[in-house]
């Protein structure tokens, strides 16, 4: 007992030792959901963030300084958000900010970001997550995503064009921001485009069974359904659907991404969803597998976020060739053909988002996501 | 004994029901004002029900209720407190989360004036009220020998003391018409007398009028100048105490013949 | 001072106020309410969209959030509060349900679940300390004076209470419609201090932990809900070391102490003025409030 | 499609009933809301998922782990959360919070263990649901209907009819008289949550097996609470009755006046209900035993 107390001790004081020595890291700080309804894609995001960090280091760390990860759970709530990111910036004086894999927290963070001046790079769907106004963006905050309109959008328009469907149901949760969004944006479109909603159902948060908004919509006959929903009620919704016989094209956004065929198996056949990659990149491919081998368990999507959102900000401190706020920001703005998992990302200094969206169409046939090719909207 | 005396209280043919069980058959009491007096009977007589007729905790089916001429069946518990009548309870019902002196403070609190607003803004006329209060409640507790009690929690206090302690609460109230449910019941043969010395004192000090419920029959005999008997829902004998140990209707309720 | 620092004093207080109006209403009156997030909703909503609609200054917002919230705590507690205390409890959870259903329903004033976004930085620490300093005073006020007496009475045997001449029906409604205030003023308090709101903050889970603060600390102490507000505030920021294991830690704390002390932390224990003072002049009296420590 | 709604109305109605049973039976005797019965409800969903999958077994043996798994655990909770509070005399409502923060805690803790994931059952039924006529019966809804009915049947069979449940029904009125009769009051309690948890069981694997299992599937138990409460004076009957009438009000709104107000409704409605019939449904269907409105 005691000697293997001695050994702790003396190896703590090495660590400290070693931590003096050399050279004060860079920290770099992540906001995700930890134990909320999210959790799995806050975990998913906080190791992809983990993973690259890793990389960097392994690479020496950026300006001969190691680097450091603060992850803080904020169990999405706003305000711990705020509180997290206030101590990030403040307390632990991280240079850069990743994360958050929902909207609603940085629409919070943008005016305080704003005063307390440490640039955030997230993913942010919502517009005006990045966007003060028409032409404006919050100078703090960069997303690596696109927004709700596109998903929606290209959704609506690979029906439309690539599928030929012009009947189309519509269900969300009215309370979801984030899926009201995309579906206000499918609506939209669809409806410039010579397209038909024959039916538009809502739901609330917390329900469990869709059956009666289900039959006012095979009532309706729709050639599709679109379900811009979480991952829990868009396997609901899929399943309690296949199960009433409706055997319909389901339309969808990234939320169908695995674990969705794990849990819903057959009944997710027949679903087209609009995705930001590829599965079968080989650069993806690769990630996963270090993945899977790290933690051994699949990633979401989220995690290829989280490892991009990192690249973009260690890159954009190496272009600074500084650890200052505010020099990051100057640089985040100038991003320019940086490579992530995903996407080739240049930010637009307008919008701060990437500059072009190209959305992967992923069908799901006999329990397999096929990827069935890149695509773009059709713009009227 | 006054010359004629004012009713207080008046019960005019009251009737009371649960389901199928009729607990009060038209019953009528006539009570006058200055009286110290008694509800007698055997247990499941009605006696309580009566109590909880008068305090408004039930509304009579049938007939009516008469405190000071004016009607107060169908009227809150509240507003007849408000109009002059207290009551204790048979198993007492002392406010746990409150200490003895704050007990006994409560039932103050319906002659207080202060208004809501002004109670949480603790305007001046609050402090002088709750001072007031505060003083009234002392000598309610020295009146029933409670002083010295003022901080320990009713729970703590011996039977007794609860008895008591229930019964400066009532007093507080400043009632016209106290009802008394058994005010003697689980004490012993000392602590009935000092009762009773109380319930005099009360009953002469405080000019008020006294309608108790007892068992204890040497008590009742002793201290009430009237007194009723119920039998089975009903008034079986209406009279003073020398009167009513005569009755043989008395004898029979009691002896179950 | 650190912003940070800054925030969670800011967070901490606006619980705090919202706390103290549910200790009232939960503590010493014994109704158990699940609709004090629905008044925060109330509060913050209408400030805000007063404030970015129609250019209405904070402080009057406020006031009108507070209008408001009287309203409909009438509305509720005038139909509610006459039937079983369950009715009421079931009533006030519906009632919070509602409110975030209408928020996301009649998007066109409210923004729907999108929310009201880039409300401006007008809340301040010392206007929160300002407003938590009354508000305790109010609730102090209330609990020494006979509204205290009147609804511990009505917690402890309302029959009893109504018998001393207490219009328990009343009683209940005036503190009812006093913790909404508390709510809605919170709530205004929030909405300019997270500068975004959206109906989904308003959810079941923050009333819980409303609720948690409240019987942690003690539904007779004030000063121990006060204190249970603050570390059960600041404690989720201590945890932050347990990562993904946080909230496991936080929650265990909560049933550990909960068992230990089934009465709240600090039982019938009040903080008084005159024992501060007796500590500031460093006498050694002994630190018992009237009515002793409880058990 | 109104005899398709009223299918779905009964579906969901059974999902609410099943839960409601255990909850109001707890509800009836120690007089508190028991949110911890929705953890148990999602442990036991987790352990059937477990059970059926390491063993490679079918329905019946599943149910009957998760029955005994969400009796013990229901126990367990019991006598670390809510005992201590009763043997030191601490109030009722915090037997209350207790639960709250009893289901918080197991909720993070499985999320914490889990990271969040969701799971889902392999088939334990041939098929998920009949379709004939152009009407769909999804079976595991059917099932949990069926369950809901026998528990409430058996419930009432042992509580009128046997010493146990006389001496429960005796303690639902005071806790002290079953002391008197000479029973163990903690054992009944033990005993009364035990067939609460075995019902959570049955509604956890039904759950996990028709939605998926993840740590916030214990949240549905706020539909139980309504139902009991909206059932009246916890009574299991009513509220059974009541989660069936909440079920079909919520799918009965949904369907014809549309899903974005189905709170605003069915909360408007159950509050109209509640101030004509104070009983609730129970008064509604003569199934209280009749308390007096006043009690001394």
């Amino acid at each position: 007992m005691k000697k293997s107390l001695v050994i702790v001790v003396v190896a703590l004081m090495l660590l400290a030792g070693m931590q003096v020595s050399a050279a004060e890291p860079i920290v770099v700080g992540a906001i995700v959901d930890l134990s909320a309804a999210t959790a799995l894609w806050g975990q998913s995001q906080a190791r992809g963030i983990e993973m690259a960090i890793e990389e960097y280091n392994a690479a020496g760390g950026l300006l001969g300084r190691p680097l450091e990860l603060k992850v803080y759970d904020f169990k999405m709530d706003v305000q711990e958000g705020i509180t997290a990111y206030q101590r990030l910036a403040n307390q632990d004086k991280a240079s850069v900010i990743l994360g958050a894999p929902v909207s609603n927290l940085l629409l919070a963070l943008a005016p305080i970001a704003d005063q307390v001046k440490v640039p955030i790079v997230g993913e942010p769907s919502d517009q005006r997550a990045t966007t003060k106004s028409p032409g404006q963006p919050w100078p703090y905050i960069f997303a690596s995503q696109a927004t709700c309109v596109d998903y929606g959008e290209t959704a609506a328009s690979y029906a439309i064009y690539e599928l030929g469907l012009t009947q189309l149901a519509v269900i969300n949760n009215k309370g979801n921001a984030w899926a009201d969004e995309i579906a206000e944006a499918f609506i939209a479109y669809a409806k410039e485009h010579g397209a038909t909603i024959v039916s538009r159902e809502a739901f609330n948060w917390g329900d469990t069974d869709f059956r009666s908004q289900l039959s006012n919509i095979q009532r309706a006959q729709p050639e599709a359904i679109f379900v811009p929903e979480y991952l829990q009620e868009a396997s609901q919704i899929t399943r309690q659907a296949r199960e009433m016989g409706m055997d319909m094209v389901i339309l969808g956004p990234n939320s169908y991404t695995p674990p969705m065929v794990e849990l819903i198996g057959s009944a997710a056949d027949n679903v087209y969803f609009v995705n930001n990659v590829a599965f079968d990149l080989p650069q993806i491919k690769e990630f996963t597998a270090r993945y899977v081998e790290k933690y051994g368990i699949e990633p979401t999507v989220n995690a290829y976020f989280g490892y991009d959102n990192a690249v973009i900000a260690l890159e954009a401190i190496r272009r600074a060739d500084s650890a200052n706020s505010q020099e990051i920001r100057d640089a985040l703005e100038k991003t320019e053909n940086v490579q992530g998992l995903i996407f080739n990302y240049t930010f637009d200094p307008v919008t701060h988002r990437t500059d072009e969206f190209i959305a992967t169409v992923i069908k799901i046939e006999n329990g397999e996501y096929v990827t069935v090719g890149q695509y773009k909207p059709v713009k009227k | 004994m006054k010359e004629q005396p004012k009713t207080l209280l008046q019960m005019n043919n009251v009737t009371m029901r649960f389901g199928g069980v009729v607990a009060v058959n038209g019953v009528n009491i006539n009570l006058s004002e200055g009286r110290l007096a008694g509800i007698i009977g055997p247990n499941g007589a009605g006696k309580t029900t009566v109590f909880n007729l008068i305090s408004g905790v039930y509304d009579p089916v049938e007939g009516d209720i008469r405190f000071r001429d004016q009607v107060i069946s169908g009227k809150s518990p509240s507003e007849i407190t408000h109009l002059g009548i207290a009551r204790t309870f048979q198993n007492i019902r002392l406010f746990k989360g409150l200490n003895v002196f704050d007990n006994v403070k409560m039932a103050t609190n319906c002659r207080t004036e202060y208004s809501f607003m002004e109670g949480v803004l603790g305007l001046p006329r609050v402090w002088r009220q709750e001072k007031e209060s505060a003083a009234e409640v002392e000598r309610y507790l020295e009146l029933v020998g409670l002083l010295g009690y003022e901080n320990t929690w009713p729970e703590n206090l011996a039977y007794g003391l609860q008895r008591k302690l229930e019964l400066a609460r009532a007093l507080a109230t400043k009632p016209a018409l106290l009802l008394l449910d058994e005010p003697a019941a689980g004490l012993n043969p000392t602590e009935i007398r000092e009762l009773m010395d109380i319930i005099r004192r009360i009953h002469k000090e405080l000019d008020m009028t006294i309608l108790l419920i007892e068992h204890h029959m040497d008590m009742v005999m002793d201290i009430c100048e009237e007194l009723w008997v119920m039998n089975f829902g009903k008034v079986i004998a209406n009279g003073d105490p020398e009167h009513i140990q005569r009755e043989p209707e008395v004898l029979r309720a009691y002896l179950g013949s | 001072m650190n912003s940070y620092l800054a925030s969670i004093l800011i967070f901490t207080g606006i619980n705090l106020i919202s706390v103290l109006g549910m200790f009232l209403l939960m503590g010493l009156t014994g109704l158990l309410s699940f609709g004090q997030v629905g008044f925060m909703a109330i509060g913050a909503y209408v400030t805000a969209i007063s404030y970015m609609r129609f250019g209405l200054p904070f402080g009057a917002g406020l006031l009108l959030g507070v209008g408001v919230s009287l309203l409909v705590g009438l509305v509720i507690g005038t139909v509610t509060l006459k039937l079983r205390n369950d009715y009421f409890a079931l009533a006030t959870y519906g009632f919070a349900e509602v409110i975030k259903n209408v928020l996301i329903y009649f998007s066109g004033y409210t923004g729907g679940s999108m929310g009201v976004f880039g409300i401006p930085a007008i809340v301040t620490l010392p206007m929160v300390i300002v407003i938590f300093l009354a508000a305790l005073v109010l609730c102090r006020n209330f609990k020494v004076s006979k509204l205290g007496r009147n609804s511990l009475a009505i917690r402890n045997d309302e029959l009893a209470a109504k018998v001393m001449g207490i219009n328990t029906f009343k009683q209940k409604l005036l503190v009812f419609l006093f913790s909404a205030v508390f709510g809605s003023v919170a709530g205004s308090l929030l909405a300019f201090s997270t500068y975004y709101i959206e109906p989904n903050m308003f959810n079941w889970s923050k009333s819980v932990e409303l609720i948690v603060i409240v019987f942690f600390g003690g539904i007779n102490s004030l000063t121990g809900v006060v204190f249970a507000g603050m570390a059960l505030t600041l404690l989720p920021e201590i945890l932050h070391f347990g990562a993904e294991w946080r909230m496991v830690i936080y929650t265990a704390i909560i049933i550990v102490t909960m068992i230990y002390r089934p009465t709240g932390l600090f039982g019938r224990w009040e903080l008084s003025l005159s024992q501060i003072l007796g500590w500031i002049k460093g006498r050694r009296k002994s630190a018992v409030g009237r009515g002793g420590q409880g058990a | 499609m109104l005899v398709q709604q009223i299918i779905n109305g009964l579906s969901l109605g059974s999902v609410y009933a099943l839960m409601a049973v255990g909850f109001a039976l707890v509800f009836s005797i120690l007089k508190f809301s028991n949110f911890s019965h929705g953890s148990v409800i999602m442990l036991s969903a987790y352990l059937g998922l477990w059970f059926s999958n390491r063993f490679d077994v079918g329905l019946f043996p599943t149910l009957l782990v998760c029955m005994i798994g969400g009796g013990t655990i229901a126990v367990i909770i019991e006598k670390i959360g809510f005992k201590p509070i009763r043997d030191k005399n601490g109030p009722l409502i915090y037997l209350f919070v207790s639960s709250i923060a009893i289901s918080m805690f197991l909720q993070y803790l499985m999320t914490a263990l889990l990271g969040g994931r969701f799971f889902m059952y392999r088939p334990l039924l041939k098929s998920s649901s009949w379709r004939f006529a152009g009407i769909t019966i999804p079976i595991v809804n059917l099932a949990m209907l069926a369950a809901s009915i026998v528990a409430l049947v058996f419930l009432l069979y042992v509580l009128y009819r046997t010493t146990i449940g006389i001496a429960i029904r005796a303690a639902a009125t005071d806790l002290s008289t079953p002391n008197l009769l000479g029973i163990n009051i903690n054992m009944l309690i033990s005993i009364t949550f035990f067939i609460s948890g075995a019902l959570a069981g049955i509604a956890g694997l039904f759950l996990g097996m028709s939605l998926n299992v993840y740590p916030q599937l214990g949240g549905l138990v706020l539909k139980a609470f309504v139902a009991t409460v909206v059932g009246g004076l916890g009574s299991l009957g009513g509220a059974v009755i009541a989660a069936f009438l909440l079920g079909l009000l919520e799918t009965m709104i949904t369907a014809y006046i549309g899903g974005a107000v189905t709170p605003m409704v069915s909360f408007t409605v159950m509050i109209l209900f509640l101030l004509f019939k104070p009983e609730g449904v129970a008064g509604l269907l003569g199934l209280s035993s009749g308390s007096a409105t006043q009690k001394l």
